[in-house]
């Protein structure tokens, strides 16, 4: 009995960090309708970045954090000047196509440095017992920085000067540029802060599993249900949604053959967006 | 003077399909397939040019959804992974001919495509995207389940079940010709959508869909029968595909690259024309081909691919066609 | 006339291959309010919207307290003091109505004064303070508007552009909204007003331009105007 | 500024022409995972093969009656997907003229590959399908080098119930063809000697977290695992279990275990088996070719890492096909197909033996898998033999030490 | 005269708003009904709801005697009514006569797009775009823009009309041309329901003019009489009493 509130708990705990992975796509998504394909790709750089820190300095691995999201935001400036900019105002399919492009050469990139072979970093933290059930620190201290930093993200975009700009573009860009929000530099900041978003989420995913080259394509793959089950363009949602599709994981699974689970997992998604095109958790959206 | 104006403007449009000079150009491209690697009995050439014809066939009919209705479908390879499994289990197992195999395969998944298709069709934008993509994974996530077709294992064909087709060289040549003439099929049916008064109906939609609507195009039943004529071709193609790869298991079947792929290719051809696509998945397939196995460059073979796409990208957003044709509108006429 | 804030030099615009907008000229003066009418589809909005850089003008000038701010994009034009309230409202429906405020005063030279402009704005319009936690989707009609002139004035303007504010409103909130404007002209604001309500709008302005078919028509004092005939015909087909 | 580029590409497309091949060289075609999933185990079955191609370029080549032959290879990325694997070969064979052929890594992409083998009568040596269906099609020209999937688990099934005969069984595998084939296999060899099964379930692929999965293990009351599928999953998995303090007295999982890079896990690694195809602490007396250690020496000094099955394989591979064709004494393909059905050989891969009957014509009918293990040694995590008995070059650990 | 569109106690809101407040009247056959008022009175409301984009909350629309309340727009165009736009919404990558042809095609009569195309042809040469036909609707000016919205409602064989300021934004020659071919419109036989703030061109049109201003008929009548109602001149250009308060505080 106690094994269905295990699956709960981990559900909760995975679900965050799932929800994280997913909060830089749909940042980028609800602020310039762009349907960002290297996304899968940013989270692996994460996870590598992480690794080759690590692995040069001895750090501890959560030490790394700070480096990677200056990285990430670097990493996704460049991103946006390179395949995004011209992309803006065009209709969405021609920045599907360009991350689509750009996602193919660093996944070569990424083959070629490093094969599609196994890394692991090993990180130990105590974990919590109860009865027969263990929940790994690295789970539990993960789930809490993906809180914290939706948390963060929440207060930037809803506290500071810029994030309000970032949501004002989002809204109406038109609009924005007549109150005097150069709005190409919001964007680009913005596809910058969900590209680092992306290496952090990566970063995570990184303490908990082992991880190859081609690791993204599953987290791409499940952040856009969590970007369903949590509200387009709503990054404190996609927290919400993570959270929902851990649920779905870790209660379906006590119940039926595990392999029914992905089944069950799009039919969902495939269910509330006929219901709700606007997520479960969606807010009030122009 | 006006009314005889009139007359002659009338005069002008072509009469029927077959007076227009695209009608036999297609008719020409479709001869060079048949012909071509028959000229020394080019093996090598017919693989490669099968390969193309697939990718033809899966880019024209996702034209008609995208480039026609506005519609972009980004799990079209579902219908091609159905088909596939119905055609290799009804071969497989009760023992179908092939043609007939196939035929099913096309039906069955034709009339699914049309019932989801009033589903998901209710949805418009990246929203449709999504859910295409959610049609195709919950679909591959069920076959994995799904024991009667192997499950993930997949469902294995003898080789011997190429004797019917003349043997195994012999019956290698009947499904490229096969595939050539669905390919022949995808090509007039995206012609033929397009000069009829439904493709008018699905240009309208992808113009502005409530516009069409007030104009009096009956927007849902035309999408849902565009996404289910759509299904009928490319569920038929991967029947004979994999009856030919004698193999077939969900994670090929149902790979996601592939519809990814075929978007960039009508992308990169130029959406909403019917040469367009055909031209963008022969230059593609040519051109992974030629990286594949080219010394220089196939360590490097998706940067090199990535690079290319984004320079084609960033700077013929319409595609090869669409370009061609806005500097040379005149191109309109013969290339359509 | 003295001091002149902003002066449009012969402006041709369009959109794609169509042209707009053909040798617009027209000046607004320090302190005055200025009203331009005209048609549905005569040029208004363009020439509005190639005055404030949200499309590029194709010939012509616009200078702006003594410089060309020509070919400035729109937020650099904000930073100065040029501020366009559009058609429409064009608010940040998803944003609370202090939220919407806050990015008016988004430029540097607004930022600095903003505990004062937003003072300033819920004296004006005391609901909107009423209202300031609301999401501005929620606000009626009216107080769109007010919030929108408000977001406007938060931008610290030395001119504020306001394009058909009495849109769709009924005449009581019209006549609110007016009255704010003649207290802003009282504080020595200076206006450029594009409006239907004839009446309305020459009451409150010291000069009035009339365009029609992309060009000015005519120009001159309210008082002037409405009294010639043609500009009852060019505006109101009467 | 831009249709000149494109022009000269395609161009350049057109212009890569084909060149024949020498007289005196033997061509052998391939496809291999260059970029994709299966990149890893391709690899290393390439390298293996590359480095028996040097060994007999540099002894002089294949000894064919009073003519040497240099050996050739043609290899293109298959992209670890099925798609372009019928294009490849049907090159391969047509174009580049490769009178010999090896087959892709993975059960799936042999299956795809074998059609075009079969039409054109190619001989093809798979040394990276284990999967024994493709074999049970009537297939005239595979010849299987490795042990088919039943074999993986076999020998870990043998051990667990010598140390635990009512040991509970988890079976939670990865959903695809090779890891299923296993696993079926694994159940019936687990039923038949008695060990409890209490879970018998595979998951998808694409699975990133098993915390779920292994909750469900613990609830099932089992003390012993084995599964997994590939790399990341498989060691997902092991990590996971050790996290989760799952306290299994045994853990088999397939593949991942094999490769060295598994070490990294640290104690979450110790004690792991898994079914090996080869270890280079094989001491198996050949009759032709390298001994074990001389393999391992070499390859470590050619390649800067320690060969795995895989490499072991793709090596052996080459090899069966050389002493094929020296039997032969001619390149005759019929000829060679006669020495392969023929051949009943111990290397230094283990003994190799071909079925001949119709209905399983080239399954691997002799050659035996090894359970390995990770086990402590002065320190460090090392993979050791520890099953049967007589080939092991350490002592089995069982239960895995609780923590 | 007999009753063509008979509209009875319509009614819609949008969230507290009443766009359109229980409204009645009836357009006859072959007559020019013209519908004026202020910004915001309903009438694109009021045209939205006639050929079904909206669902009226309350009251009915007949049309030849059938009730299509709450028909979605394809079926209302097949009944028999077109409609141009205010804000032209030109199908605009194709060309003028494949805008011309989606009307005829999908319109009142079920025409293959062989019979289409002649439709389209004639009502494009009634227009006078004959000499555009082949350019893509995007390449038009407004006046052209224009003038297609109405040759697609034209080219659907519709027997009502609904023109939404088929004349805002033209110049008085272009207008004198439209005039033109609305009175030709009529000629045919076909009734039209107009909007129009151009009040000149209302008079000389319309049979009848109502007047329409926060959802309520404010007045109904022949033009001339409708012309010197002083709430209609209040409604539409302000109150001039409001100016004059405005005035008398500075």
């Amino acid at each position: 009995m106690f094994g269905i509130i295990a699956s709960i708990i981990d559900g909760v705990l995975v679900g965050s960090v799932y929800g994280l992975a997913a909060m830089g796509l749909t940042l980028i998504w609800g602020v310039m309708d762009v349907v960002n394909l290297t996304h899968g790709s940013l989270i692996v750089a994460g996870m590598f970045a992480l690794y080759l820190l690590t692995d040069a300095t001895g750090l501890s691995p959560y030490a790394a954090l700070p480096a990677i999201v200056v990285g990430g935001f670097a990493v996704g400036l460049f991103l946006y000047w390179i395949a995004v900019h011209r992309m803006i105002g065009r209709p969405p399919l021609m920045s599907l196509l360009s991350t689509f492009s750009v996602n193919l050469v660093l996944v070569g990139l990424g083959t070629a440095v490093w094969g599609t072979g196994l890394f692991n970093v090993p990180v130990s933290l105590p974990g919590l017992t109860l009865q027969r059930f263990t929940f790994p620190g690295t789970h539990i201290l993960a789930a809490v920085l993906a809180g914290v930093l939706a948390g963060c993200l929440y207060a930037f975009l809803y506290g500071t000067r810029l994030g309000k700009a970032i949501r004002a573009v989002a809204n109406n860009r038109g609009a924005a540029e007549l109150v005097g929000i150069p709005t190409t530099r919001v964007l680009s900041f913005a596809f910058a802060l969900g590209a680092a978003l992306a290496c952090v989420s990566g970063m995570l995913i990184a303490t908990l599993f082992p991880f190859t080259v081609l690791s993204g394509d599953a987290y791409q793959l499940k952040s856009f249900v969590v970007i369903v089950l949590g509200g387009f363009g709503n990054p404190a949602g996609a927290l919400f949604g993570g959270i929902a599709l851990g649920l779905v994981e870790g209660l379906a699974t006590p119940f039926m053959p595990v392999s029914w689970i992905l089944v069950i997992e799009f039919g969902l998604f495939v269910a509330v967006l006929v219901a709700r095109p606007g997520g479960v958790f969606a807010l009030r959206r122009t | 003077m006006a009314t005889q104006q009139v007359s002659t403007r009338i005069d002008a449009l072509p009469r029927t399909i077959l007076h227009r000079p695209f009608f036999w150009i297609i008719a020409l491209a479709i001869a060079a397939f048949v012909v071509a690697p028959t000229i020394g009995n080019d093996v090598q050439l017919r693989e490669s040019l099968l390969l193309a014809a697939v990718y033809i066939i899966l880019a024209s009919n996702l034209n008609v959804m995208i480039g026609y209705a506005g519609y972009v479908n980004f799990g079209s390879i579902v219908f091609f992974g159905l088909g596939g499994y119905l055609c290799v289990w009804l071969v497989g197992r009760p023992g179908f001919p092939l043609a007939v195999a196939a035929l099913a395969g096309g039906v069955v998944v034709s009339a699914l495509a049309l019932v989801f298709g009033f589903g998901v069709l209710r949805l418009r934008g990246a929203y449709f995207a999504l859910a295409t993509i959610g049609v195709n994974e919950g679909v591959q996530a069920f076959v994995m389940n799904f024991s009667p077709w192997g499950g993930a294992a997949g469902m294995y064909l003898s080789t011997e079940l190429f004797a019917p087709l003349g043997g195994p060289r012999q019956a290698l040549w009947t499904i490229y010709y096969l595939l050539v003439a669905v390919m022949g099929l995808s090509l007039y049916l995206s012609y033929g959508i397009k000069v009829s008064k439904f493709g008018l109906g699905l240009l309208a939609i992808g113009q502005n869909e409530d516009a069409a609507a007030v104009l009096g195009v009956p927007t849902r039943l035309y999408k849902a029968l565009a996404y289910s004529a759509t299904a009928f071709l490319p569920a038929i193609a991967g029947g004979l595909y994999y009856f030919k790869s004698a193999f077939i298991q969900p994670s090929d079947a149902f790979d996601l690259t592939f519809s990814t792929e075929a978007i960039a290719i009508v992308m990169l051809g130029g959406q909403g024309t019917i040469a367009g696509p055909a031209i963008g998945a022969f230059f593609y397939e040519e051109l992974r081909g030629w990286l594949l196995t080219s010394d220089t460059f196939s360590h490097f073979q998706l940067v090199v691919a990535g690079a290319l796409l984004l320079i084609i990208v960033l700077f013929l957003p319409r595609g090869l066609i669409g370009t061609a044709h806005a500097r040379w509108p005149d191109l309109r006429r013969i290339i359509e | 006339m003295n001091d002149v804030m902003l002066d449009v030099v012969s402006l041709g615009a369009g959109y794609g291959e169509v042209q707009v907008l053909w040798d617009v000229s027209l000046r607004v003066s320090r302190g005055r309010v200025t009203t331009l009418v005209g048609a549905n589809g005569a040029g208004k909005t363009t020439a509005l919207r190639a005055i404030i850089g949200s499309i590029s003008p194709r010939s012509g000038h616009v200078v702006f307290g003594g410089a060309d701010v020509t070919r400035l994009p729109a937020h650099a034009k904000v930073e100065r003091g040029l501020v366009l309230v559009p058609e429409g409202r064009q608010l940040f429906n998803a944003m609370t109505v202090e939220e919407n405020l806050e990015m008016g005063a988004f430029s540097r030279r607004a930022a600095r004064q903003f505990a004062h402009h937003l003072d300033r704005v819920f004296a004006l319009f005391p609901r909107l303070a009423e209202r300031r936690r609301q999401l501005c989707g929620t606000l009626s009609g009216g107080e769109q508007q007010m919030l929108a002139i408000g977001r406007g004035l938060m931008s610290n303007p030395e001119l504020l552009i306001i394009d058909e504010m009495s849109l769709g409103l009924a005449p009581v909130l019209v006549h609110q909204l007016f009255r704010a404007l003649k207290t802003l002209k009282g504080d020595g604001l200076t206006i450029l007003l594009v409006e239907q309500n004839v009446h309305l709008a020459f009451a409150l302005s010291d000069h009035a331009y009339v365009i029609a078919d992309g060009r000015v028509f005519t120009e001159g004092s309210p008082q002037a105007l409405a009294t010639r005939p043609e500009i009852r015909r060019a505006y109101l087909g009467l | 500024m831009r249709l000149p580029i494109l022009a000269a590409i395609m161009l350049a497309a057109m212009a890569t022409g084909a060149f024949a091949a020498d007289s005196d060289t033997i061509t052998i075609g391939m496809t291999t995972s260059q970029t994709g999933p299966l990149n890893v185990d391709s690899l290393g079955l390439q390298q293996g093969a590359n480095m028996w191609r040097d060994d007999v370029n540099a002894a002089g080549g294949i000894a064919v009656g009073d003519k040497h032959y240099q050996v050739r290879f043609v290899t293109y990325d298959d992209q670890s997907q099925g798609s372009r694997v019928q294009q490849l070969y049907t090159r391969l064979v047509v174009q580049d003229k490769a009178q010999f052929l090896f087959g892709p890594y993975s059960s799936g992409l042999t299956a795809t590959a074998a059609v075009i083998s079969e039409q054109y009568g190619a001989l093809m040596l798979t040394a990276g399908g284990a999967e024994p269906k493709t074999y049970e099609l009537g297939n005239k020209y595979l010849y299987q080098v490795i042990t088919p999937a039943g074999g993986y688990l076999k020998g870990a099934v043998e051990a667990l119930q010598a140390h635990n005969p009512h040991a509970k069984v988890a079976l939670v595998y990865s959903d695809d063809p090779f890891s299923k084939a296993v696993l079926a296999a694994t159940s019936e060899q687990a039923k038949k000697a008695g060990l409890e099964i209490v879970m018998n379930e595979s998951y998808a692929p694409s699975t990133t977290d098993f915390g779920p999965v292994i909750n469900k293990i613990i609830s099932s009351g089992a003390d012993s695992f084995m599964g997994g599928g590939h790399y990341s999953d498989g060691a997902t998995l092991a990590r996971q279990l050790y996290e989760q303090k799952a306290n299994l007295k045994w853990i088999s999982i397939l593949v991942a275990p094999g490769d060295d890079k598994f070490a990294t896990l640290g104690p979450a690694a110790l004690g792991v088996t898994t079914g090996s195809q080869w270890e280079p602490s094989e001491s198996y007396k050949p009759e032709f070719g390298p001994t074990g250690p001389e393999f391992v020496k070499r390859y470590r000094a050619k390649f800067k890492s320690d060969p795995d099955y895989h490499a072991a394989s793709g090596y052996a591979g080459g090899l069966i096909l050389q002493h094929a064709i020296e039997q032969a004494g001619s390149i005759d393909q019929a000829k060679v197909a006669a020495a392969l059905d023929a051949m009943d050989v111990m290397t230094f891969f283990g003994r190799v033996k071909f079925a001949t009957d119709p209905q399983h014509h080239g399954l691997q009918v002799a050659h035996e898998m090894v359970l390995a293990q990770w086990l402590m040694n002065d320190g460090k995590l090392t993979r050791q033999v520890v099953w049967p008995k007589d080939a092991a070059s350490a002592a089995l650990l069982y239960p895995i030490p609780a923590h | 005269m007999t009753a063509l569109l008979e509209i009875d106690g319509l009614g819609k809101s949008f969230g507290g708003l009443r766009a359109i407040d229980r409204l009645s009247f009836v357009v006859h056959e072959r007559e020019i009904l013209g519908l004026i008022g202020p910004n915001g009175a309903g009438k694109s409301t009021l045209f939205n709801l006639i050929n079904g984009v909206f669902a009226p909350d309350q009251g009915s629309v007949r049309f030849g005697g059938v009730d299509i309340t709450g028909a979605p727009p394809h079926r209302i165009a097949k009944y028999g009514i077109a409609r141009a736009h205010q804000i032209v919404q030109p199908l605009e990558a194709m060309t003028v006569l494949e805008n011309c042809t989606v009307g005829a095609c999908f319109g009142s009569r079920n025409l293959s797009r062989r019979q289409a195309e002649a439709a389209a042809y004639e009502a494009a040469t009634f227009v006078g775009l004959d000499d555009r036909l082949a350019i893509p609707a995007a390449h038009l000016n407004i006046a052209g823009k224009k003038r297609l919205e109405l040759a697609r409602a034209l080219a659907a064989q519709a027997r009502l009309l609904l023109l939404d300021e088929v004349l805002a934004g033209l110049n008085p020659t272009e207008v004198e041309y439209m005039i033109g071919v609305i009175r030709r419109i009529r000629e045919r036989g076909i009734a039209i329901l107009m909007i129009e703030h151009l009040m000149q061109a209302i008079m000389s049109l319309s049979n009848r003019v109502i007047v329409l201003n926060s959802g309520q008929k404010l007045a109904e009548g022949l033009p001339a009489e409708v012309a010197n109602d002083p709430q209609v001149i209040e409604a539409y250009l302000g109150d001039p009493e409001l100016a004059r308060q405005l005035h008398g505080g500075s």
